[in-house]
């Protein structure tokens, strides 16, 4: 990879659907209203696991204003298959199931009925006349609980895919269990001058976006299907609507409105199925909208895990051996990113002699969905602390540790491959450099580091480049755009095509509109969907020549581009250039529009590092702690617009943080989720947080040719180990788990 | 029950609708009067989203009654920009990409100018908590209070220049 | 929201009489300034009122006035109003502080002062500075008006002495001593946004020496009422408020709590908190209070 | 003859061999060979994706190879849901 000049990438650009956003214009979920349209509302269940023994929806049904009831009778249960992401191709009777429960609930919140009226009020009234029987069962709502010997069962088919086979066979509420092995462990710790263990627990956390779930759907009289939603992925919407409800998927369009935040939690579908099935029996378009209620009780979370972390190293800081068997809670149906934080949690460290046990266990708590780099975070709370801890007990230089064990280009993955050009030692360098690291600590005030580590995906993506006769230029991609990925692709038609960025509008198409895309998330938009509009662009200005060629009468291999003109190649007649005004002005006479078009499917884009610093002050005498000091620095290969890559990592750190210190799902011990609100779920807000300050490393990724990596995952990954290993520096006591809330910190240092 | 006849200002123009005695001004605003531009985020009062100015007075509009603006005066996000003329916080909300995916960005731009109209030159901190009501997922709020301070200096230079201050 | 049997009705009355006489004839009425908690709590359907009464066109209730007796806060005044009032933060700033403490700046500009006290939360941040400062409720109803001393306000989570009919008019707060002053903290793990975990006002006077001739505190948070713990003023009267008159205090606080366990903080972890909260409150009232006027 | 390399998991159901070379002009060709070896891998390799020569695919069937391919079977990102091979 050449340092090559880029003339507009790297330049930070208002965004082109700013506008909209910042005068009240712009249309998410909830603000889409269709001719004719009523609502819809979901009967949930109190219970964290009943068996649904009857449901009689007479009275809801003769309530004035209903307009349809619906239940299990009236979706068929199924078992077809729909790429999702990452998790590749996924059964859809478990999302089915979560979307309107068939023979049990498995969680409070778990979705039983739902009904459609000419108001909001009257369908949840209606809702609430639906009687339900229920035969409560015990439950298993932690993994202690699902763990224990004959614990509540959830799935009586289950049987632990991947099982030991020590394990015993039978009913369980492990679905999976991943085993990977280097070396020889029992040698490794052998010659391990010291050894550090600890058990480390992670909370259920939500992505917290602001937006709640919302779509319509209108079922049409000859069984067209519309759906408007907010999504990370309408392809995957239309795939889903359609094998849920049985429906030929060339019956179904799906349209992205704006989309008010996701960090994977809408990766999958809740009441788009509900919505189209109730407009089918209403015979009118259906608004749902979740209540924020809803959305933490039914919807998103990621695992609470128990991971077991144990790491031996050398004197001099060598890690020789590492162990650890990891627990993530699943939710109500098989799922959880254990494979993830399997493959993630060794791979920032060459460590010649590992062992790794993953186990995605189900719990009677919502059904689990990604949360930006699913899985990742949790483990590298684990691996982090103890890697600290170790030099601290060494006397060594946190970073110098890390860089002395840190993976570089043909290491060898502890997930297999090996890595091509990666930046984490460039990271760890520049971290050691940075005038945070040298500052001097207040009183009471702690200093912590952790590393992060996300593989970011390729998949899927198409793209178009729509050449107008005026030179400008329309660039239309799939992938729905929550961190800036529109003005990204603008920038890169502009860097191919020379023409200005604010003369080139980028839009999100709905299906019937685009070629398919995977779903906007595994921090691949930039990279994939990134790739498919360069390729377009370029497909532009290879037909551009071609025009060229047909008005200078030469053949197309003596036509060349430069700095936005075709040019006559040595060898050819001698041409004055031909701008590409001029030729997309004369686009009918030489053959009519210019349209590009590329599609995409990639492998894995080049994986992403990142390192955080973490000064943290801790009033002894109440347990709180406030961040005041956050530094984040990542290698991103080649940074598109540099204002919204600083913004994912800012705004990765603000969840970490949260994740670190106060967010949690607070449950009661029959089940009952306990701070379903904005109030007593506890996300940072603007006076929580300092300024913070971010560092962009660009080591090209080869793989994309500007050298992108996929940004938006890695930034998630390294605070709660940063924030962790700060409240360890500044009390003197290493917590191992979290959130690090006032009562539980204030709890251990009074102990002391 | 009869509904309620409300009438009412709304952005500087007169505006009337019907309305349930329960029913919010959020939800009037988006529904009776087709503002969608207010978000409702969680409908508790502890998101901000829904911010509106209720004669010249920051409130959550989630928990206002419709039928209590019967004439008095209410700003939205729609109602903040003059014209084609952005107001400095909405520029500068562009200029410093201080919005991604941009459901709370109506609830800030409104409490930002609410917050500048009382106090043209506020720190950093006076940001941080008059802001600390409107939760933002996306952006760790860091180009958001930079946003708002480079706004606060616009406005006192063109204050101070005699230039038509907002 | 509504039951579908009672309809709703809004209604804002213009005069004390016209309120009282609607509250009379509706028992299922509920009165309101902010809405900022009886809102939340109709949607959630924890409360079913058959009718909101909108007290905010009621110019007693929406009035403040300070002068040597004291200050006179309407009970439908807005939290933002009482922080923006120029007497009000100079002679209580403890008061003004933990007005200004609940919620966002958005809640702030609808909730008041009487709606936190009448929603009568445990955890409520007014009431605390309300009793350390010796404030009265201004109560009218069918039977005319009467005055009741805040610690006889709030009988238990979400109940008052307000009978049926009745509705809360105003504060009455008497002016404190020449270099009195208060303060208020709370335990919130965030910076903002929270209910309180735990809180602690304190109320002190100084002699001109600088001993503490007398005190007030009281706690929030973790009881079911906030109360006063006389104990904890004893012992700061007499001193210099210095360390150990404030652990001592503390001390007192922390025996006087009754907390309970909840999604929000752990009964020992309130115990312990509300003490170290009282010896700050104490020694910030102290320093106040030295430059008081 | 491209290697595949079987992550511990699996030697399981390979009699113990963590590595194997296979002549197949493709990925789709190499698992075949290793599922006729290995019919027990067929559960195993549900959730499992593909790597060749360091890059991690998500749709691996027709990814060519070459002699001196290295073929790592990975188990997919996003948590180890109970996918079926499409």
């Amino acid at each position: 990879m050449s340092a090559r000049t880029f003339t507009a990438i790297g330049t930070r650009p208002v965004r082109h659907d700013g506008l909209d956003k910042v005068t009240g214009r712009a249309n998410f979920g909830a603000d889409i209203t269709v001719p004719g349209m009523i609502f819809g509302a979901v009967l949930r269940s109190p219970h964290a696991h009943a068996r649904l023994v009857s449901i009689d929806t007479t009275a809801a049904e003769a309530m004035a204003g209903v307009k349809a009831v619906l239940t299990r009778d009236d979706i068929p249960e199924t078992f077809a298959k729909v790429v999702m992401g990452e998790a590749g191709t996924i059964g859809l009777h478990d999302m089915g199931d979560n979307a309107l429960a068939r023979t049990k609930v498995l969680y409070q919140g778990h979705a039983v009925a739902a009904v459609a009226a000419t108001s909001l009020d009257i369908a949840q009234r209606a809702a609430d006349r639906i009687k339900v029987v229920y035969e409560v069962l015990p439950a298993a709502c932690t993994l202690d609980q699902a763990l224990a010997p004959n614990a509540p069962i959830l799935h009586e088919g289950l049987r632990t895919k991947g099982k030991a086979t020590s394990d015993a066979d039978g009913p369980t509420n492990v679905a999976m269990r991943i085993e990977m092995r280097r070396g020889d462990i029992d040698q490794g710790f052998g010659e391990a001058d010291i050894i550090v263990e600890d058990e480390f627990r992670t909370p259920m956390v939500h992505q917290g976006y602001i937006e709640p779930h919302a779509c319509v759907a209108r079922y049409g009289e000859d069984g067209q299907v519309v759906i408007w939603t907010s999504t990370q992925g309408h392809f995957m919407v239309r795939d889903s609507c359609a094998g849920i409800l049985g429906l030929d998927p060339a019956k179904i369009k799906v349209v992205a409105t704006e989309i008010g935040g996701g960090f994977g939690g809408k990766i999958s579908v809740y009441l788009e199925p509900l919505a189209a099935a109730l407009s089918r029996k209403a015979h009118r378009p259906v608004k749902m909208v979740m209540t924020r209620g809803e959305v933490f009780r039914a919807s998103g979370p990621t695992s609470g895990t128990t991971i077991r972390m144990k790491i031996g190293a050398k004197r001099d800081g060598t890690l020789v051996a590492a162990s650890t068997t990891m627990y993530y809670e699943a939710g109500a149906y098989p799922g959880s990113p254990a494979g993830g934080g399997a493959m993630c949690c060794f791979a920032s460290y060459r460590i010649p002699n590992f062992s790794i046990e993953a186990y995605d266990v189900v719990v009677n708590r919502p059904r689990v969905a990604a949360y930006r780099a699913p899985g990742a975070p949790a483990a590298a709370f684990a691996t982090e602390s103890v890697v600290d801890e170790i030099a601290r007990r060494l006397g060594m230089d946190p970073l110098e540790l890390r860089l002395k064990n840190a993976v570089t280009e043909g290491d060898r993955a502890p997930y297999g491959p090996t890595y091509g050009p990666i930046g984490l030692r460039e990271v760890i360098e520049t971290a050691r450099r940075h005038p945070h690291w040298q500052a001097p600590l207040g009183p009471n005030q702690g200093r912590g580091v952790a590393c992060g580590f996300w593989f970011n995906a390729g998949m899927a993506s198409s793209a178009i480049v729509i050449l107008h006769g005026d030179g400008s230029a329309a660039v239309v991609t799939g992938n729905p755009d929550i961190g800036g990925t529109r003005a990204a692709q603008a920038l890169m038609v502009s860097e191919e095509l020379g023409i200005p960025v604010d003369r080139i509008r980028p839009s999100v198409a709905d299906t019937d509109s685009i070629g398919y895309a995977d779903v906007t998330g595994g921090s691949r938009v930039c990279y994939a969907t990134g790739m498919a509009v360069i390729q377009a662009a370029q497909d532009v200005r290879d037909q551009l020549r071609q025009r060229a060629a047909t008005i200078w009468g030469v053949d197309l291999s003596q036509v060349g581009w430069e700095n936005g003109q075709a040019v006559a190649l040595d060898g050819a007649p001698a041409q004055t250039p031909l701008t590409l005004a001029e030729l997309a002005d004369k686009m009918a006479s030489t053959g009519g529009p210019v349209v590009g078009r590329a599609t995409v499917s990639p492998p894995m884009a080049g994986p992403g590092f990142a390192v955080n610093i973490c000064d943290l002050e801790v009033d002894k005498e109440t347990g709180c702690s406030r961040v005041v000091r956050y530094t984040a620095i990542q290698d991103v290969g080649k940074a598109i617009h540099p204002s919204f890559v600083e913004g994912q990592m800012q705004g990765g750190a603000a969840q970490g943080i949260g994740w670190a210190l106060n967010e949690e799902y607070v449950y009661a011990s029959d089940g009952t989720l306990q701070n379903a609100s904005f109030l007593d779920y506890r996300m940072p807000v603007a006076s929580d947080l300092p300024p913070i300050e971010t560092v962009l490393v660009e080591v090209a990724n080869p793989l994309h040719p500007y050298g992108v990596r996929g940004v938006g995952e890695v930034p998630i990954v390294p605070p709660l180990g940063a924030v962790a290993n700060a409240l360890r520096d500044a009390t003197g006591v290493r917590f191992t788990e979290l959130p690090l809330s006032p009562p539980r910190v204030l709890a251990r240092l009074s102990k002391d | 029950m009869p509904k309620i006849h409300v009438r009412t200002t709304v952005n500087g123009e007169p505006a009337e609708f019907l309305c349930e005695p329960g029913d919010t001004l959020l939800e009037a605003l988006r529904t009776a009067l087709n503002l969608t531009g207010t978000k409702e985020g969680c409908a508790t009062g502890d998101c901000g989203a829904c911010s509106v100015l209720l004669d010249g007075r920051l409130v959550p509009s989630c928990l206002v009654l419709a039928a209590e603006i019967d004439d008095r005066s209410v700003q939205t996000i729609e109602g903040i920009a003059e014209g084609e003329r952005l107001h400095p916080v909405q520029q500068k909300f562009l200029e410093h990409a201080a919005l991604q995916c941009g459901v709370c960005t109506p609830g800030f731009i409104v409490a930002a100018v609410a917050l500048l109209r009382r106090q043209p030159r506020p720190s950093e901190r006076d940001v941080r908590y008059w802001l600390a009501g409107n939760l933002c997922r996306c952006t760790g709020y860091d180009k958001i209070v930079r946003a708002v301070m480079d706004a606060a200096d616009q406005m006192i230079d063109a204050h101070d220049t005699g230039k038509a201050a907002v | 929201m509504t039951d579908d049997v009672q309809t709703t009705r809004y209604a804002s009355p213009a005069t004390i009489a016209e309120a009282v006489g609607l509250l009379q004839a509706d028992p299922g009425a509920h009165v309101f300034a902010g809405g900022t908690d009886l809102i939340v709590q109709a949607r959630a359907g924890r409360k079913h009122p058959t009718a909101f009464v909108d007290l905010k066109r009621i110019p007693e209730l929406m009035a403040v006035t300070v002068d040597r007796r004291g200050a006179r806060i309407g009970a439908a005044v807005p939290g933002a109003v009482i922080c923006e009032h120029p007497d009000l933060r100079r002679v209580w700033p403890g008061l003004v502080e933990a007005v200004h403490l609940i919620g966002s700046a958005q809640i702030q500009g609808r909730g008041s002062l009487g709606g936190n006290l009448c929603n009568a939360s445990p955890a409520a941040d007014t009431t605390c500075p309300l009793l350390v400062n010796r404030a009265r409720a201004l109560i009218t109803g069918p039977e005319g008006e009467r005055i009741v001393d805040i610690d006889e306000f709030t009988i238990g989570p979400g109940r008052t002495v307000l009978g049926q009919g009745e509705l809360l008019v105003a504060l009455l707060i008497p002016y404190p001593a020449p270099r009195t002053s208060d303060a208020y903290l709370r335990l919130i793990p965030r910076t903002e946004m929270d209910i309180a975990v735990a809180g602690a006002a304190v109320s002190v006077t100084l002699d001109a020496a600088g001993t503490c001739t007398a005190a007030r505190v009281a706690i929030g948070a973790v009881a079911p009422t906030a109360r006063l713990v006389l104990e904890a003023a004893d012992a700061l009267v007499g001193t210099r408020l210095d360390p150990p008159a404030l652990a001592r205090a503390a001390a007192a606080a922390r025996s006087a709590a009754q907390p309970i366990d909840d999604a929000r903080g752990t009964a020992s972890y309130r115990r312990q908190v509300v003490g170290v909260l009282t010896a700050r409150a104490a020694a910030l009232a102290g320093a106040r209070a030295r430059t008081a006027s | 003859m491209a290697v595949v390399y079987f992550p511990s998991g699996m030697t399981r159901y390979t009699d113990g061999v963590d590595q194997l070379h296979i002549e197949a002009p493709r990925v789709r060709e190499l698992l075949q060979e290793v599922l006729a070896r290995y019919p027990d891998l067929a559960v195993m390799l549900e959730s499992m994706t593909v790597a060749v020569d360091g890059q991690v695919y998500h749709h691996p069937d027709y990814v060519p190879l070459t002699s001196t391919s290295e073929v790592h079977l990975v188990p997919r990102i996003a948590g180890g849901s109970t996918a079926l091979r499409s």
